[in-house]
């Protein structure tokens, strides 16, 4: 029975993507099954959520050559991040039923979307790295089509940057890969649970983990295509399913599966660090609210790697934590800025003001979400940003505090002043309505969800730590 | 011994001509009779049947054909003259002849010695090697058999490169009735 | 049902209710706030008369992140005195509401949830629990602000304020984890088991713990949004509900709590503390000098008041923190009804400009009274209370050794009575300008709570021994300060005679200024025109004194300019160079690719002869 | 003491790399063919000398004729090739056909 | 000879001849010539796929494996370009020709796959030379003469280079036959002579197979030639005639590991060398046709690379790696004729937007190009895996590192293809253009399907050559 919901998670939005380009010109309808399937996918991962918690792992193999199996293992850590993945992806489907169905190519962009939750889907349950390694291919690949989303010339660049730089980590990945294959004998990480891999091979793999979730030195192509691609896409792509694949892989190959050097742990701290102050400090004066978005999304991720990388359990705990309200929040204001991007017909904060007497949900549910993410209470990513900092303090680096302190400051700065332009500033001229209904519930579903994860976290929490307890997180 | 040696030089002088030659037909009769020398080389090797098609078809069907095709170009060559498309064709009796500098071709025996040099230098070495080799197999059938019961893919072989060739004069002369001639063989 | 989580959840869903409730409804919102805030004061009064500790806890984020509550006698007295505020800011925004343009509705739903965080704060027992509710409050101060359509530009100032306090908070928050890590829990009361000594670790804790207390009482330097509020003509409920009292509540509480309650302070941070507060004392108290306006002038007394609490938990020893306290305590009270009655002045007059007014007392006799009460008590005229909470205070000074502390004190109430007589005078007793011929006496929710503030004043003053034998010395004893003799009463000593020394100076000062200008609003000019105090002045205009304005103009705005420009390097790296390298390489490989015959076959033959060098090139064929 | 074998062998690698030479210096497609089939012809009396070495000259024969058939045959496509080049560029040289290119 | 997969040879070949006869009816050699390739490719399709040989791995497999999947990707391209060209020559230009070329040819290749012999090899290998020159200068005009003037010419001295060879061989082996051949090497140390009949041998192969530097006839000639010829060379004459025979020698004489290992060192590094040239090279082009000649030479720089190697695992990878590269390459060139037929020209700068007009065009496309990028799960990148698996496993890990880092550049390719081409703002010559029609759809479509599902049944693939390939160098 579970096996065959494991499988469903997966397969269902695979078969849901090759049936919606045969919807041609019934949109409403693609719409409805695109979210009817995503639904059926959430539920059947929700349906796995005891038997995990009992601790049990339910695992599917298809039996591949050169012992390349393609196992599907769904246990604690694998079923939440795919309820969140899945719960985003819902909220975004329902705002593009009145977001996209104005465009043309909308049976491609649910096609499309579809395909990047099923290989999100496929990435997070599957426990062998090489396949892994593939659906993080596949991820990318429908990254580059959603970023190209509209043809212009600037979008196709974006797009083209995007696929580029992901590939290249990819391929660093690949790399890594092969080394721990013919170090170990295999890329069952149910086999290779505990061991230590060579350093050279775990940068490797850091790097494609880097250039997906666009940690410092690959940050660029995040810009771009937040920039390019429709605000939905955003939503999926910066918050939620794109950036958060490679911090999903992250802890699992080297959280609770592979031992890692402290030497890599350090760097990967270190980077973080950079990654963090340098992109908040670059929100700072970014005028387009998309890109301001992105280079949040980016640094909020490094405080999640941080806690990733801190090595201790707490730490471990506040970065699931995050990644949770982090995926909410941020997608939450990816719609929103969607909507005021539909609504303004310009992305630049210097020509909004003044907003929040026109469209007064939408500025509420703003609010709470980045309200979130500077990590006030009572929403909820306080207590992720607060774990993670407990974790930063044991990890027991004054500098490393210090600059994610610094970080966190810039992080207020730039969101307050984001929030103060676009919605209190002095009035424009264009002063629009609030948009369609369904594209501001969402947003305002997303703010609430915040605010009720912040007041109920005992649930969440609880559960993170028996992903600890039960996988155990490797303490330096 | 000597005789062979007489033939081989007689060979290379042919051969070597036919290159320095700038007049086509006279390099096209050169080679002729370097391919005549050839056969008789291959009397000499005891290998008649090889000979005697060397002598019918390279000695005296290509020569037909080249010069043919010589022929007609120059005749083709002159109509375009009058088209005023000189500048490509060279001054001298066949305008099928592109402007390019004869030494390239004069320094042939230069190179041609060099070679030699170089050559007995090398590769006298490795065919003294070769010429270790035992006899492996010395079952020598007589021809025919060899040809229809041995090699009797190969006759499938030619078949269809035969087919390959009719059809690729076919389509390539395509563009006119009048010149496929040649190729009616 | 545990009676602690009343005064928490009982305002919340109150101020929920209220939410939804619509703006129309006459008396509704206002009934449901009183009512809420008025019960959870009584529930506050409960737990503080029952002598045992009341505790809840709950398990909440996991690890050791509980949520737990505990009710010790610190924390029921600022509960106690949390509550009350925010009882009679509610009933006196009843009335004051009315005559505003800004919503009643948001007003009373931030009162609540205000009043309910505060009490959560200094109830919880977990550090979590703790800058839960403390971090909390940012949010209400920042809608607070931006919904009080007083002002101009209330949505900066709005934002001014949450950016100071969000970022203390968020050092707060680092001091607080510091402190979970190096003490082993983040419960207080098993932190309390084993003190924490102020060294290495636990400095850097302790300093960022006190950035994030010494913005929430705002003292300097956070405490420019404050002023900013009063200048632009914030609502004046919230100016005397959230500075004036309640933020006072909390920070000193809080104070006390990590000094002395978590930590053992040394020497060094002793004298920082006291510095501070002295330093804050006396600038704030010029800045006030300066003003001429109601609201900014109150503005800045109340930012000076929070120095002598400083001051007091600086001295370490048991009279200091109890004039600390009890200053605390006063600080509340009549701050809270100079800021009431600044309100319904201005509620009247629709204006705040000492200029503009005059001679009201005639009209508003009330209002007159309950201001020289609260003006002569907080610039400590005995018999009133804040002069027992000086005396005290510097009683602990002495004690502690710091006899230059001790004269700043004194100095620095001189200068606040300066600042409020002319306040007065110009204000209730100048002659009459056509603003002030319009304002009569406000209505009964207004005066009830002035005058309930003012006659703590009094009762405070005259009968100083009850506070301090029933609110401080159980704190004092639960705190483990022991101290020798009583602290409390009135005594005929050099002190009372140095004070009153002091209000003869400042009396002297503001007649003289009075007769060298003419007006009573610019009785303190002439100081302003003295040589060093002139430049300080000049230099306050320019806002050199607000470190929000200066970082943000020269630090931040540089800082991102210089990071995007190392995110565009690494695009640029990344992404630009390496295409641009291909690009090259792909124009170079295109000169093999003329279509020329000869040069082909010239590169195929070499290729051979290439190969089979490369092939043969082992020794020879051999 | 050198065999006359490889005296063989050395003359025949000698017409080998004249046909190379051929090719490789002139442009004009006759001359190409004439080289080409000089290489070919070594290799024709390649197989026959060493059919004649190993006492197994009947197979080098059989093989030998095949080769000249093709000799025969690519030389055809070859002239075959020369009239369409000449039809459409009215000479056969190599050099004038350079249009694709980059 | 394998007699058994004679019928392969024979009936294209009388189909050929019968075809000629048939000028007057243009309609009826379609069907002919359609018909023959469709009953070709069934029966070779079932003799692999049938449920017995996929249930037993393909132990029972008839013949040596390989021949019959080189006789199934021959006569799988063969049919999509027939199919193709029955729709897209118009009937001026006598068809019959065509088919009878395009027929002759495949019985070429299934004569060069299904011979046992070097000197039959060859000799197919000539006859598909000479088809391959006439179906280059198809429709005569200047650009067609010049590629197959160039072909021809730039590829003789390799089949003169593979008769030195044989010759050699006879003199050495007294035979070339492929298990006599095989017996012997396996008998011993390989010995000089034998070794330099090897490296004439692999040289030729080399030239045919258009190895860097021996590539410059094979890009001039593909962006020369009649378009579905293109599709025809690019997708499997050339690599029949070159890499096809490359792989057999290695099978063969197994140049790694005995005294011959130069000659595997130099494939190795020609193969290198042309896997950057060629990536490289592709970036700049404008020409639509010249980028996919450009690309086709880098993928087979992969196939020489491993073959080079020789490990049976890296000779898995090269054949995979053939069999998909026909597949993705036949489906770019042949849609590289689509667009050439409707938006008139194949010039990049001159193309854009064309998934509106052209959209079952425009993802086939996309999908042989990202096959071709080796993204999985598509065929493409389990055949590089395999390649880079083998590299690493034998320590050669720069070489390994290298062909990784290329999938990056091919990936360039792509995302310039698909910007200039497919995507982007519109263009004139992208807007009067229109969709083909359905049976010029069919092949493409067919070879994309072909492409996904060869990755995703990989295990089954895997175990079908892995057969083959143990089969042929015990």
């Amino acid at each position: 029975m579970n096996l065959a919901i494991l499988k469903g998670a997966v397969f269902i939005p695979i078969v849901g993507a090759c049936l919606v380009p045969f919807l041609k010109n019934r949109r409403q309808l693609q719409n409805i099954c695109a979210l009817f399937l995503t639904f059926l996918t959430f539920v059947s991962i929700a349906a796995l959520i005891p038997s995990v918690l009992r601790g049990n792992v339910i695992t599917y193999t298809w039996p591949f050559p050169l012992d390349l199996n393609l196992v599907l293992s769904a246990d604690i850590l694998s079923v939440f991040i795919a309820e969140i993945f899945a719960f985003v992806t819902i909220i975004v489907f329902y705002y593009s039923g009145g977001y996209v169905s104005r465009y043309k190519y909308q049976s491609e962009y649910y096609s499309i979307s579809l395909l990047l939750l099923a290989s999100a889907m496929g990435l997070i349950f599957s426990m062998n790295l090489l396949w892994i390694y593939i659906f993080w291919e596949l991820l990318v690949l429908c990254a580059w089509k959603l970023t190209g989303f509209f043809r212009n010339a600037r979008d196709l660049s974006a797009a083209n940057k995007t696929i580029m730089l992901n590939v290249f980590g990819a391929v660093f990945m690949l790399m890594g890969l092969i080394m721990i294959y013919f170090d170990k004998g295999t890329l069952d990480l149910r086999i290779l649970r505990g061991e230590t891999i060579s350093t050279i091979s775990a940068f490797f793999i850091l790097v494609g983990i880097f250039a997906k979730s666009a940690i410092f030195p690959f940050s660029c192509w995040f810009l771009d295509a937040a920039a390019a691609a429709p605000s939905s896409s955003c939503a999926l792509l910066c918050a939620a399913i794109g950036a958060k694949a490679g911090v999903y892989v992250y802890a699992r190959i080297f959280g609770v599966s592979i031992i890692p050097s402290s030497f890599f742990s350090e760097t990967v701290v270190f980077v973080t660090a950079a990654s963090a102050v340098i992109s908040a400090g670059a929100a700072l004066i970014e005028t387009n609210i998309k890109k301001i978005l992105a280079y949040s999304a980016i640094s909020q991720v490094s405080f999640i790697f941080l806690g990733l990388a801190s090595g201790n359990s707490i730490a471990f705990i506040g970065a699931m934590l995050y990644t949770l309200m982090h995926s909410i929040a941020k997608a939450g204001m990816f719609l929103i800025a969607g909507t005021l991007e539909e609504k303004t017909q310009t992305a630049d904060i210097t020509r909004m003001g003044g907003l929040v007497r026109t469209m007064p949900i939408s500025a509420v549910s703003f609010g709470l979400c980045s309200l979130s993410v500077m990590a006030i209470p009572p929403l909820g990513g306080f207590f992720g940003k607060f774990m993670i900092f407990t974790g930063a303090t044991e990890y027991g680096n004054p500098w490393i505090l210090g600059i994610f302190l610094l970080a966190a400051i810039l992080t207020l700065l730039y969101l307050v002043r984001l929030f103060y332009l676009v919605f209190l500033g002095e009035k424009q001229e264009n002063m629009p309505k609030e948009g369609y209904s369904g594209m501001v519930l969402s947003g305002a579903v997303l703010a609430l969800t915040c605010m009720l994860l912040g007041l109920f976290v005992y649930y969440p929490a609880t559960y993170i730590q028996a992903i600890s307890s039960n996988l155990g997180v490797f303490i330096r | 011994m000597t005789y062979h040696l007489i033939l081989f030089a007689v060979l290379l002088i042919f051969i070597m001509a036919s290159v320095m030659l700038q007049n086509l037909l006279y390099s096209a009769i050169m080679l002729a009779l370097g391919s005549v020398t050839v056969s008789l080389i291959m009397f000499t090797f005891s290998a008649p049947w090889a000979g005697v098609f060397e002598l019918s078809v390279c000695a005296a069907l290509l020569p037909v054909l080249v010069i043919g095709t010589i022929k007609l170009i120059d005749a083709g060559g002159r109509q375009d003259l009058d088209e005023g498309n000189e500048d490509n064709c060279g001054s001298l009796g066949f305008n099928i002849q592109p402007v390019e500098n004869r030494i390239k071709f004069r320094i042939l025996p230069l190179v041609v010695s060099l070679i030699a040099v170089l050559g007995w230098i090398f590769f006298i070495p490795f065919f003294e090697a070769l010429s270790k080799y035992p006899y492996m197999n010395s079952l020598n059938r007589d021809l025919g058999k060899i040809i229809w019961a041995g090699r009797s893919q190969d006759l499938i072989a030619q078949i269809t490169i035969l087919t390959a060739i009719a059809m690729a004069m076919k389509s390539i002369l395509h563009f006119s009735g009048g010149k496929n001639k040649e190729s009616k063989e | 049902m545990n009676i602690l989580l009343i005064p928490i959840f009982l305002p919340l869903f109150t101020a929920i209710f209220i939410l939804l409730v619509s703006e129309k409804t006459k008396y509704l919102k206002e009934v449901a706030a009183i009512m809420a805030s008025f019960i959870s004061f009584l529930s506050a009064l409960t737990i503080f008369l029952s002598s045992n500790i009341i505790a809840y806890s709950l398990p909440w984020a996991g690890y050791s992140f509980d949520f737990t509550l505990k009710a010790d006698v610190l924390g029921k007295l600022a509960l106690l005195f949390a509550t009350g505020v925010s009882f009679l800011a509610a009933f006196y925004a009843a009335g004051f509401m009315k005559k505003r343009t800004d919503s009643a509705k948001w007003f009373f739903f931030n009162l609540l949830f205000t009043g309910s965080f505060s009490s959560g704060a200094v109830l919880s027992d977990n550090l979590l629990t703790m800058l839960f509710f403390w971090e909390g409050l940012v949010i209400f101060l920042y809608t607070f602000l931006v919904f009080a359509k007083g002002g101009r530009n209330s949505g900066a100032i709005a934002m001014k304020a949450f950016i100071i306090n969000a970022v203390a908070n968020l050092c707060f928050l680092i001091g607080i984890t510091i402190t979970g890590f190096i003490a082993g829990s983040m419960n207080m009361t098993e932190i309390h088991a084993g003190k924490l000594a102020v060294s290495g670790w636990a400095f850097a804790a302790y300093l960022l713990l006190l950035i994030g207390i010494v913005s929430k009482i705002e003292g300097m330097p956070f405490h420019t949004w404050m002023t900013d509020a009063g200048a632009d003509g914030a609502n004046s409920t919230f100016l005397a509900y959230v500075p004036g009292a309640l933020d006072k509540i909390l920070g000193i509480y809080m104070l006390v709590r990590v000094s002395i309650y978590l930590y053992v302070l040394n020497g060094v941070v002793q004298a920082l503390i006291m510095t501070l507060g002295v330093v804050v004392l006396l600038f704030a108290a010029m800045m006030a000098l300066a003003q001429k306006n109601y609201k900014k002038l109150l503005a800045y007394i109340a930012v000076s008041q929070s120095g002598y609490a400083l001051l007091g938990v600086g001295t370490m020893n048991a009279t200091g923190i109890a004039g600390g306290l009890f200053y605390a305590l006063n600080n509340a009270i009549y701050l809270f009804a100079l800021f009431l009655t600044a309100g319904s002045v201005e509620s009247q007059s629709e204006t705040s400009n000492m200029a503009k007014l005059g001679g009201l007392w005639k009209r508003m006799p009330a209002t007159t009274l309950v201001f020289i009460i609260a003006a002569l008590s907080i610039s400590s005229v005995p018999p009133f209370n804040g002069f027992f909470s000086k005396e005290i205070l510097q009683r602990g000074i002495l004690e502690a050794g710091y006899p230059m502390f001790f004269a700043a004190v004194e100095l620095g109430s001189i200068i606040t009575l300066i600042a409020l007589l002319k306040l007065g005078h110009s204000v209730y007793f100048a002659k009459e300008t056509e603003t002030s011929l319009r304002c009569k006496e406000s209505g009964m929710f207004m005066i009830i709570p002035m005058f309930i503030a003012a006659i703590l004043c009094l009762f405070f003053g005259f009968g100083a021994k009850i506070p301090v034998e029933h609110f401080l010395e159980p704190v004092l004893r639960y705190l483990a300060l022991e101290h020798a003799r009583t602290i409390a009463g009135f005594q005929m000593g050099n002190l009372l005679l140095i004070s009153v020394a002091g209000i003869i100076v400042s009396i002297i000062s503001h007649v003289v200024g009075y007769g060298i200008t003419g007006k009573p609003y610019k009785a303190t000019d002439y100081l302003l025109y003295a040589p060093v105090l002139s430049k300080i002045y000049r230099m306050a205009e320019h806002k050199v004194f607000d470190p929000y304005e200066q970082i943000m103009k020269s630090s931040v705005w540089p800082l991102g300019q210089f990071f995007s420009k190392l995110d565009s390097l690494t695009d640029y790296l990344t992404f630009t160079l390496p295409s641009f390298v291909s690009n090259s390489l792909s124009k170079m490989s295109q000169k093999f690719h003329r279509g020329s015959y000869v040069l082909y076959m010239t590169i195929t033959i070499i290729g051979f002869l290439v190969y089979m060098a490369y092939v043969f090139s082992f020794g020879g064929i051999k | 003491m050198i065999t006359l074998f490889s005296v063989d062998w050395y003359l025949i690698s000698i017409i080998f790399f004249i046909g190379l030479y051929c090719m490789l210096v002139s442009r004009n497609m006759f001359k190409q063919l004439l080289g080409l089939q000089i290489m070919s012809k070594a290799c024709v009396l390649a197989i026959i000398l060493c059919g004649a070495a190993t006492n197994n000259v009947n197979l080098s024969q059989a093989i030998a004729i095949t080769m000249i058939l093709m000799e025969v045959i690519a030389v055809l496509a070859g002239l075959g090739l020369i009239l369409k080049a000449w039809k459409i560029t009215g000479c056969p040289d190599l050099v004038k056909l350079s249009k694709l290119k980059g | 000879m394998m007699t058994s997969l004679l019928a392969y040879l024979l009936i294209p070949l009388s189909s050929a001849v019968i075809i000629q006869f048939l000028k007057k009816n243009d309609k009826l050699a379609d069907i002919v010539s359609n018909v023959s390739l469709f009953a070709g490719l069934l029966n070779i399709s079932y003799l692999i796929f049938n449920p017995q040989n996929v249930r037993f791995s393909f132990a029972s497999i008839a013949d040596n494996g390989f021949s019959l999947i080189m006789v199934l990707a021959i006569y799988l391209i063969a049919f999509c370009v027939s199919l193709f060209s029955s729709g897209f020559i118009p009937r001026t230009k006598n068809k019959h020709n065509f088919y009878s070329l395009l027929l002759t040819g495949v019985a070429a290749m299934c004569g060069v796959v299904i011979s046992l012999d070097f000197f039959t090899l060859y000799i197919y290998a000539e006859a598909l030379a000479i088809v391959s020159l006439a179906m280059i200068c198809y429709e005569d005009n200047e650009r067609g003469a010049e590629g197959a003037v160039k072909y021809f010419f730039l590829t003789l001295p390799g089949s003169v280079f593979i008769l030195t060879g044989i010759s050699i061989l006879l003199f050495t082996a007294g035979t070339f036959n492929f298990l006599n051949l095989q017996s012997i090497a396996n008998s011993g140390p390989m010995s000089t002579a034998n070794m330099v009949a090897v490296a004439f041998l692999c040289i030729g192969f080399l030239i045919k197979a258009g190895i860097v530097p021996f590539h410059t006839w094979l890009i001039d000639a593909y962006q020369g030639a009649y378009s579905p010829v293109s599709a025809f060379l690019g997708g499997i004459a050339t690599k029949v005639s070159g890499a096809y025979a490359i792989i057999k020698i290695v099978m063969i004489f197994k140049l790694f590991e005995s005294t011959a290992g130069r000659i595997s060192e130099a494939l190795m590094l020609l193969g290198a060398i042309t896997i950057i040239w060629g990536a490289i090279a592709a970036i700049r082009q404008k020409n639509f046709k010249r980028m996919l000649a450009f690309s086709s030479i880098s993928q087979t720089g992969y196939i020489v690379l491993a073959s080079g190697l020789g490990t049976p695992l890296a000779v898995l990878g090269a054949i995979f790696h053939l069999f998909n590269q026909a597949t993705f390459k036949g489906t770019l060139f042949l849609n590289s004729a689509s667009i050439e037929k409707s938006a008139g020209t194949t010039n990049m700068h001159k193309l854009a937007n064309l998934e509106n007009s052209m959209p079952w065009t425009t993802w086939t496309s996309i999908i042989a190009l990202l096959a071709a990028a080796g993204l999985p799960p598509l065929s493409g990148f389990w055949s590089k895996l395999v390649i880079v698996l083998a590299l690493w496993e034998e320590g050669a890990k720069g070489y390994a590192f290298l062909s990784l880092f290329f999938m990056l550049v091919t990936f360039a390719h792509f995302a310039i293809i698909q910007k200039k081409i497919f995507f982007g703002k519109k263009a004139a010559d992208g807007e009067k253009s229109r969709e083909m029609p359905v049976f010029m759809l069919l092949p493409v479509v067919l070879l994309s399907m072909i492409i996904i599902l060869a990755g995703i049944f990989f295990p089954h693939v895997y175990s079908f050559l892995m057969q083959a390939v143990t089969r042929n160098m015990l």
